[in-house]
């Protein structure tokens, strides 16, 4: 067995032991213990991957549904950039179970099962190279998130529960629709029908262009409703709000990554010339959605949906910096993933904490905290400034790396992609500084806030390593980046090659260079 | 003049049908039916299916009818003062019905030169007790045991339904 | 009448001969007891290995073009049976304390299996219409079998009077075709129908197709697909839980047998050689289609729980119609799949509901299982299983058939079909997740925590669920089982 | 001899008197007597069809629609008889407990 | 010589990292002070070390580079954390460390006793550390590290009593203010990249000077700039550094007067032949440079707490840096960076000795006569006011005369005479803070609390920074007063062929011109001092003759209502429109409302179709019926 099916395994069958422990404290330790063991071995992965080398590493392949006319297979297989979300997933789930150590006190086995059956979801997610493989992560993820919401949720956990599961099914049977479609398509060219990702890559090219462009929405669909891509954004809020603390700090850190990681795997890898031509329109969502996150995030005063919002604005980045397709734009994209699961994943785990403190969402109920929980508010602070993207922290990289994907992107043929989007860090600083300033700076106007607690050790081991990496990554990022280039490269070389010749807003020769 | 036979027999048949369906009372509707049936088995009769002739009038006016009066006499519904339903989605269910009958007789109508003009040669062989009877011990003889499931399962059936006492 | 006619019909014959061992049994015992039970599963038992036996062996027509039995029919006996072992053990806590023949169930359930094998594996129009009616005739009893209530009443009696007519209308179908063709012989037809020449064509194809259409109705009438499904809601409610859970898998199963055999192979056979025939396939995918929508649909509204399975009933009802419009192999693997898997998922579904409804006093409003999570963890969970497997999310078995289906529709080019099966199974979700939320996020009226004793109908439901998983991860072991068909 | 077209066309005016009944009658027996007529409809359909091409399977069958129509009789009188006992009437409007 | 580079950056990073790691733990022990400041005068001494090396180096050796890391390198973008050290550059590396030394100092005595004394010493190590990178980085991906660096830690020392709803208001608009300018900064950098795929500062100078003039390179200038009007507190983006005077003392001090502020200067310094080569932008760098220099001014007249004074003062100054720059005389307007670092610094300190003095209090009107209990003060800040008033021979008189000498002679007589009347104002309010503060009557209660002069730490930078403020211009003295104009010289090989390019169609006045000039300006000051001594010397009351000019004065009192304009005009349609409309209309009832009423309308639609199903068996029998007929009308009909 390979290591990567060892990631999805070991999770699972702890998640199925979990059944028989019925000590809250053991299966914390126990979940803690398998987290801990599945985040080493996915280390000992990204050490066996070769960052220098092409394509899909470490991988497995075994015949699961075969016959004369049908091949469907257990394939998975890594590239740079799937090594890295698979990275942040292991990680944040420790993380994320330190955090809240204590926060869940109902039935807290079942808990712990669901959040380890959520993170085999996950790692299969990244890792399934057979499209049929990957909907079936895809929708395993919903049971548990599901039910995290549904149990352990906030007052309108019900509503938000049911809101999240339906309209992530949308759009995934959109998606089924469009796997199937493909195989079929891919089953008239070579008489298989197939869902082998590597197969369909070279097959999907000769489908005819109108069918192309079908698919590439169906797929588009499903991931913008995960991404969640504006118009489509309206059930995250509300999963945010009532999902329980680490519900949130999964959602935000790597579920959302599902949605652009679908985006880069098959809307570009299957069929790059409906990528380019519907580039624009994409882009010109995420745009909007940059600029409306973060707008409608100022207007917010409860701190969980504020940061809900910013995820929006946040996820747009990811969206454009992918469809800009541009080496920049993709890495930019691959690493603003990784960061954005870093910050906004710390600042719902951190403000989880203050709500376990305090049971309350509403900003207008804090103010001056600063002063009472000093450690609490450097931390919060870094974790505000990471979101901002304050250069020097990890938020920076990716935001910029995007905006500069899009101003070089020769499928999009203006400037005001970037233009528009590199509002949004004027915007950021707006609605994050001033939840800030409400929620921390200022006198202390609520008295019965001054028994309030700084955070215990325990909590600050679980934010120092996110803090370690967000200063890493902003600081030397090319440790990540050099791992997802040769995918990232690749990706846009094979898109690019097809790209028409770039007009731009300005004409402007381009004289080359070399300054030593 | 077999002509003119299955004619009368034809618009006897359906006009008792018609009586069947109108007569506000169940008894007369029941006699009705069973006036149909033997008018159904004249025209059995003209096409050369004597076999047929003879059980139609057997079971159905004989066995099956009888049954159904006995019940009605039974549960003693003739003075009953319901009929017939009368609203807008029966008057559209009739209409559609109507709609169905025209719909079959124009396909018949418009396809008639494609059937056969006249009884085949073997018709009157076909029809006989002899000829049906070794089809249905030889040939047929599969359906005809699991024929007498479907009889047992009626009889299981009205024991368990209509049984006075259980134990 | 040679050996090997008898081999082919030897699960028939063992069938009917458990159901006379049981009619003997009844009539000489003289208090209720289990051994009915135990007959009908032993019987169903013999049944599955002398059909699993029959599978690998050459296929047959036997009595000279009567019956089939090769892999398809073989394995729908396999199905038939088993949904009668399921709902005999479902029915071993469920039927005492009511004043009924336990025999007679038992014996009802077994000739109706036989007629779904007749059904199934009739070669020739007149067996496959003697099999649907020993199958209907069982199922208008069995609606009625608590013949003291009047719900199980009127069920009855509304399914018998519906029935009979539906039937008129089949059986003006088969004399249609039967005028058309010269013949019931299946293979005969399918003979006629691949030339494409003879009869057809120097008769009418028009009234071929009305008969055909007729015949489409009497089946759509037997699976409840929409507009000739206004029955199913009210018998299923109606009829006994665990009749209700037989009625709408085995049933509708066999009814879907029957469409495959009758179309896929005899009146349709593939490759399509009238015009006629994308005629009949845009009829079937409209009934698909409408079936999946209004079943989800009215299924929200609902606040009983067995009437929102019988909407829910509907609705796959739909989906497997999805398989039959499309006409082709992929068609035949999705219906085969997705019917014994749905099987399994209703079944299981009727059966708690069944198991719930005995221990807590009639309790078959959607409200009644507010907090069950907490009551019944484990028949809680295993509900949830089902309810997820019949909302087609992976990796349930569930999944993989509504899968195949599409896949089907999508490769007989019907994509719009696909996406108003995408469209029904999200609005589908709600309700399915809806039970779900009843028993998990919501606090029960009472709290007590019962521990779960091992019984019947339990194994028979954990059974139900470790399938659907099983499958739902390793469908190859359908698949290849099923082989292929018609080819 | 009239022509095969003239039967079938009687047979599906009969049918349609059936089932024409079927839809306006309110008492459950004569509902089930209408269906009767349909089935014998369909059987001067098969007869004479298979009078017409010559061949026999037609009267076959319309042999087991009579052992059915029998079966079905028994059946159905039995769930009426059932009813009459419980409701005391077999007025279909009046059964109405399920709907929805 | 370049091996000593990184540790300018090394030194501040150290004590930045001790301070932060460990500061909770020796709270307000002085410990942490000393630690910063040896930090900084270590950086200081490097610099000065590296200074003297290129001092003995030819002009063409006096540029050094070091890379110390890769630090992106993707596609396109291939920066590293690598730093250029030249001319330009250590003007600046020497006034921030020195001057920031000579702060961090006087920040020892300032914040004694604070409770965030060691949180203060490491944001300002901080701010040393951003600040050197965004003048030393040899690409503007760098600078702009070090330019949002800047403006995070000026977010967190004007925030730095956070508790007060004020501060930490004016620090988040300082930071959001910046943003803005940085977005400009940001949106820049994407063009160069596009333009001459490169962010390096020399390749892409080197790369516009190949391609020319071109509708890009406005497109990047007036994007630069755009960044340097919110960090240089230009029109329109000024209005965050009056408000960020809620700061500590010492941080207005070094970062809102010396240091931060004038980063937009040396942005476009260092960018110069991107500007030469952009006139247009030049034209707008010119008419916002006076516009800003002009209102600041004006509002300056009438404030009456201290800061604010100096902080309209610095708007001011920082308006004639770049109108220098806009007119093409880069080194002019560095050169002022250089003279204004000094007094200016010089001038905030004193006054944060006044404040120190009057126990917190920053309202001049309630001040007066401190000249005999705070002579030391007095002394440095009437040398330092001199400086900025433009009296020969202190520093600022050299520095500003010049630019307005190089706008005169571009051809503008305008700029040039609203520059003089904007020395007018400058000369006049400064000494009325002076007089308000210094003389007159002791509006305050002295008998209670009586004023001391501050301590050694506090008032030796006064003194180092008033001489500086004194000889600081002798590195200026233009050849027409027979000086060597050092500086331009020793700036000539950065911005030299800017300065060509930019002014190749210079009018050329003889020198005698320029005397002319210079006594004018000298003379304009002088009676701005004047008028000042008129109404303000001896003056007990002031308030009351003031509010006698009326219309004006309440304009100018009022800062020309600039604030609430954009609060009305900007702050708070986006706001409501944010909340009213985006979040309450579009997002709850448009988005989500199709979202939830596509449920609703299921549910609806289920509760209606539900009614097809009566429970009359008729019914059904009639909907099969009514099933076949469509069907068989399908069949027959199609």
């Amino acid at each position: 067995m390979g290591i990567l099916s060892l990631l999805i395994l070991i999770p699972l069958a702890g998640a199925a032991l979990l059944h028989f422990i019925k000590n809250e404290n053991v299966a914390k330790y126990f979940t803690l213990a398998v987290s801990l063991l599945t985040f080493v071995i996915s280390l000992v992965a990204y050490f066996q991957f070769d960052n220098k080398a092409l394509g899909f590493q470490l991988q497995e392949h075994y015949d699961w549904i075969s016959s004369k006319s049908v091949s469907i297979s257990y394939f998975l297989g890594v590239d740079g950039m799937s090594i890295l979300l698979v990275l942040l997933t292991t990680f944040l789930v420790v993380i994320g179970l330190i955090g809240t150590w204590n926060s869940i006190t109902k039935n807290v086995p079942g808990l712990m099962a669901l959040l380890l059956l959520l993170e085999a979801g996950m790692i299969g997610v990244f890792c399934s190279l057979d499209l049929f493989l990957f909907y079936i992560f895809w929708e395993l993820i919903l049971i548990p998130m599901y039910f995290i919401i549904g149990i352990w949720g906030g007052e309108r956990r019900i509503y938000a529960a049911v809101k999240f599961f339906i309209y992530t099914l949308a759009g995934s049977l959109v998606m089924l629709v469009a796997i199937i479609w493909l195989g079929v398509e891919a089953s008239k060219i070579s008489g298989v029908f197939t869902t082998d990702l590597i197969k369909l890559t070279t097959l999907s090219r000769s489908l005819p262009l109108d069918t192309q462009n079908y698919l590439f929405w169906a797929f588009a669909l499903s991931f913008a409703i995960k991404v969640p891509l504006f118009p489509l954004h309206t059930w995250l809020p509300d999963a945010h709000v009532e999902a329980p603390t680490i519900g949130s700090v999964i959602l935000a850190g790597v579920l959302l990554k599902m949605g652009t990681y679908g985006m880069i795997r098959f809307n570009l890898g299957l069929f790059p010339q409906a990528s380019i031509e519907n580039a624009s329109i994409l882009c010109v969502l995420a745009v909007i959605g940059i600029i409306y996150g973060a707008l409608v995030a100022i207007a917010q005063t409860d701190v969980k949906k504020l940061i809900a919002y910013s995820s929006v604005t946040h996820m747009g980045f990811i969206v454009l910096g992918i469809f800009s397709m541009t080496r920049e734009g993709l890495q930019g994209a691959v690493i603003q993933m990784v960061n954005h699961g870093l910050s906004t994943g710390m600042l719902f785990m951190m403000f989880g904490m203050m709500y376990d403190r305090k049971h309350t969402r509403a900003i207008s109920e804090y103010g001056g905290v600063a002063k009472i929980t000093p450690v609490y508010a450097t931390f919060f602070a870094i974790a505000m400034l990471s979101s901002v993207g304050l250069p020097g922290l990890n938020g920076f990289i990716g935001e910029y790396l995007t905006i500069m994907g899009a101003f070089l992107s020769p499928v999009l043929h203006s400037w005001w992609y970037s233009i528009f989007s590199a509002t949004g860090v004027i915007l950021a600083a707006v609605y994050l500084l001033w939840m800030y300033q409400r929620f921390m700076l200022g006198p202390i106007t609520n008295e019965s806030n001054r028994s309030i607690k700084d955070l215990s050790m325990r909590e600050i081991v679980s934010v120092v390593p996110l803090v370690i990496f967000m200063i890493w990554i902003g600081i030397k990022p090319m440790t990540f980046l050099k791992t997802s280039e040769s995918g990232a490269y690749t990706l846009s070389n094979s898109l690019l090659g097809v790209a028409p010749e770039k007009t731009n807003d300005f004409q402007i020769v381009q004289p080359q260079v070399i300054i030593k | 003049m077999a002509e003119a036979v299955f004619y009368i027999l034809a618009a006897g048949a359906i006009a008792s049908a018609i009586l069947m369906v109108t007569r506000k009372s169940a008894v007369p509707s029941a006699l009705s039916l069973v006036l149909t049936f033997c008018f159904l088995a004249g025209i059995y009769l003209t096409l050369k299916a004597q076999f047929l002739a003879v059980i139609q009038v057997a079971v159905y006016a004989g066995a099956i009818m009888v049954l159904v009066l006995f019940v009605i006499m039974l549960l003693n519904l003739q003075k009953e003062k319901f009929a017939i339903t009368s609203n807008w989605k029966t008057l559209l269910g009739v209409l559609c019905v109507c709609l169905i009958l025209a719909q079959i007789a124009s396909v018949i109508i418009l396809t008639q030169q494609k059937f056969p003009g006249q009884l085949s040669d073997q018709a009157t062989e076909l029809g006989t007790v002899e000829s049906v009877g070794t089809m249905l011990y030889q040939s047929y003889a599969f359906p005809f045991e699991l024929a007498s499931l479907v009889l047992i399962v009626s009889a299981v059936g009205a024991i368990v339904l209509a049984k006075k006492k259980l134990t | 009448m040679s050996k090997t006619d008898l081999i082919a019909a030897l699960p028939l014959i063992i069938l009917a001969t458990t159901g006379f061992v049981i009619l003997i049994w009844d009539a000489f015992s003289k208090k209720p007891s289990r051994a009915p039970l135990a007959i009908t599963i032993i019987g169903s038992i013999a049944v599955i290995a002398a059909a699993v036996s029959n599978m690998s062996s050459t296929p047959v027509a036997a009595f000279g073009g009567l019956f089939f039995s090769n892999t398809f029919t073989n394995f729908f006996t396999i199905i038939f049976a088993a949904s009668v072992i399921l709902s005999s053990l479902l029915a071993e806590k469920y039927l005492f304390g009511k004043e009924i023949i336990v025999g007679g169930y038992c014996a009802l359930t077994v000739f109706a299996a036989c007629g779904m094998i007749m059904l199934a594996s009739g070669a020739n129009l007149i067996v496959t219409f003697l099999g649907l009616e020993t199958m209907s005739i069982s199922f208008y009893v069995l609606a009625g079998l608590f013949r003291t209530e009047e719900s199980s009443n009127e069920s009855s009696l509304k399914y018998f009077l519906l029935g009979a007519f539906a039937t008129g209308f089949f059986l003006y179908g088969i004399a249609l075709v039967y005028g058309c063709t010269g013949t019931m012989n299946l293979s005969d037809i399918r003979g006629i129908m691949l030339a494409g020449a003879k009869p057809v064509a120097s008769y009418s194809s028009l009234l071929y197709l009305i008969g055909i259409l007729f015949i489409i109705v009497g089946l759509s009438f037997k699976v409840a697909a929409f507009p000739f499904h206004q029955w199913a809601p009210d018998v299923y409610e109606g009829a006994p839980t665990i009749v209700s859970g037989f009625m709408s898998t085995a049933g509708k199963t066999a009814a879907f047998a029957a469409f495959l055999v009758l179309f896929n192979y005899a009146l349709i056979p593939n490759p399509h050689p009238q015009g006629g025939a994308e005629k009949i396939q845009i009829v079937l995918a409209v009934l698909a289609a409408l079936s999946m929508l209004y079943g989800n649909i009215v299924a929200i509204a609902q606040t009983k729980i067995k009437r929102m399975l019988a909407y829910s009933s509907i609705a796959h009802a739909g989906y497997l119609l999805i398989g039959i419009a499309s006409l082709n192999s992929n068609g035949i693997t999705g219906v085969t799949i997705y019917s014994a898997v749905y099987l399994l998922m209703q079944i299981g579904a009727f059966g708690i509901v069944g198991m719930l409804e005995k221990e807590n006093a009639n309790a078959l409003d959607l409200d009644d299982y507010a907090g069950l999570a907490k009551r019944r963890p484990w028949l809680a969970l295993i509900l949830a299983v089902l309810m997820f497997s019949l909302a087609g999310i992976p990796p349930f078995a569930g999944f993989f058939g509504k899968y195949y289906l599409f896949l089907a529709a999508i490769d007989a080019g019907m994509v719009w079909l696909a996406i108003v099966g995408v469209i029904s199974s999200i609005i589908a979700s709600y309700f399915y997740l809806r039970v779900i939320v009843l028993m998990y996020f919501r606090d029960a009226k009472h709290d007590e925590a019962v521990s779960e004793k091992i019984s019947a109908p339990l194994v028979a439901v954990a059974f139900v669920t470790v399938a659907l998983l099983v499958l739902g991860l390793y469908p190859s072991l359908l698949l290849h089982s099923i082989g292929y068909f018609f080819q | 001899m009239a022509p095969l077209s003239h039967y079938l066309i009687v047979s599906a005016i009969l049918f349609s008197i059936g089932a024409a009944g079927v839809l306006f009658r309110r008492n459950a027996i004569v509902i089930f007597m209408c269906i009767e007529l349909m089935l014998n409809a369909v059987n001067l359909t098969l007869i004479a069809f298979s009078q017409f091409l010559g061949d026999q399977q037609g009267q076959i069958l319309v042999f087991f629609v009579m052992t059915v129509a029998a079966a079905e009789a028994a059946v159905g009188l039995a769930i009426v008889i059932a009813i009459y006992r419980n409701k005391e009437t077999t007025d279909i409007d009046s059964l109405n407990l399920l709907k929805g | 010589m370049a091996e000593l580079i990184p540790y300018i950056v090394l030194f501040p990073l150290i004590g930045f990292a001790v301070n932060g790691l460990f500061g909770w733990k020796y709270k307000t022990n002085p410990i942490a002070g000393v630690i910063a400041t040896l930090a900084v005068t270590a950086s200081f001494v490097v610099a000065c070390i590296i200074f003297a090396g290129m001092l003995g180096a030819d002009a063409e050796h006096r540029t050094l580079h070091y890379t110390v890391a890769e630090w992106l390198n993707v596609g396109k973008v291939n920066v590293g954390i690598s730093y250029l050290v030249d001319q330009l550059s250590i003007i600046f590396i020497l006034v921030i460390t020195g001057v920031g030394a000579l702060i961090h100092l006087y920040s020892m005595g300032y914040m004694k006793g604070d409770l965030g004394y060691a949180r203060f010493f490491t944001y300002l190590n901080l701010f040393i550390v951003m600040m050197l990178q965004l003048v030393m980085a040899d690409n503007y991906l760098l600078t702009f590290l070090g330019w949002e660096g800047v403006g995070l830690c000026s977010y967190l020392l004007i925030g730095f009593w956070y508790e007060e709803v004020k501060n930490s208001d004016a620090a988040k608009k300082a930071f959001i203010v910046n943003r803005i300018g940085d977005f400009g900064f940001l949106v820049a950098m994407g063009i160069m990249l596009v333009a001459f795929g490169t962010l390096n500062i020399a390749g892409v100078s080197a790369a516009a000077l190949g391609t020319g003039s071109s509708a890009a390179i406005t497109a990047i200038t007036l994007m630069l700039f755009l960044g340097c009007t919110g960090k240089s507190a230009q029109i329109p983006l000024y209005i965050w550094l009056p408000d960020a005077m809620a700061g500590p003392t010492p941080v207005s001090a070094l970062i809102h007067a010396a240091t931060m502020v004038t980063s937009g200067i040396y942005l476009v310094a260092r960018s110069n032949i991107l500007f030469a080569l952009s006139p247009a932008t030049l034209s707008v760098i010119s008419v916002v440079a006076i516009a800003t220099a002009l209102l600041a001014a004006l509002i300056g007249i009438f404030q009456n707490d201290i800061k604010k004074v100096l902080a309209y003062s610095t708007v001011s100054q920082l308006g004639y840096m770049f109108l220098g720059l806009g007119v093409g005389a880069f080194s002019a307007g560095v050169f002022h960076v250089l003279t204004h670092a000094f007094f200016k610094a010089c001038l905030f300190l004193g006054s944060g000795a006044v404040i120190h003095a009057m126990h917190h209090e920053q309202d001049m009107q309630k001040m007066g006569g401190l000249k005999k209990y705070l002579p030391i003060t007095f002394w440095t800040f009437l040398l330092a006011t001199l400086a900025i008033a433009g009296i020969p021979p202190f520093a600022g008189f050299f520095s500003k005369d010049e630019i307005l000498w190089r706008a005169f002679s571009q051809g503008s007589f305008f700029l040039w005479l609203l520059g003089v009347l904007g020395a007018l104002c400058t000369a006049f309010y400064m000494f009325r803070a002076v007089y308000l503060t210094f003389y007159g009557s002791e509006r305050f209660d002295a008998h209670h609390h009586p004023p001391k002069e501050v301590g050694a730490a506090m008032y030796i930078p006064l003194i180092v920074l008033a001489i500086l403020s004194v000889l600081g211009g002798l590195v200026g003295i233009p050849e027409a007063l027979g000086g060597t104009e050092a500086i331009h010289h020793w700036l000539e090989p950065v911005v030299g062929e800017g300065e060509h390019m930019a002014i190749a169609h210079i009018t050329i006045h003889g020198e005698g011109m320029e005397i002319a000039l210079m006594i004018v300006s000298v003379a304009v000051a002088a009676i701005g001092i004047l008028l000042a001594t008129r109404y303000y010397k001896s003056k007990t009351t002031l308030a009351g003759n003031e509010r006698k000019i009326g219309g004006f004065y309440k304009l100018a009192f009022n800062k020309f209502f600039i604030d609430e304009i954009y609060n009305t005009l900007i702050v708070r349609p986006i706001y409501s429109f944010s909340n009213g409309f985006l979040y309450k209309i579009v997002d709850v009832k448009i988005i989500d409302g199709i979202v939830n009423g596509a449920g609703a309308l299921s549910a609806w639609f289920s509760s209606v179709a539900r009614r097809i199903q009566t429970g009359i068996v008729q019914n059904y029998a009639v909907m099969i019926v009514v099933g076949i007929v469509v069907l068989i009308g399908y069949i027959l009909v199609f």
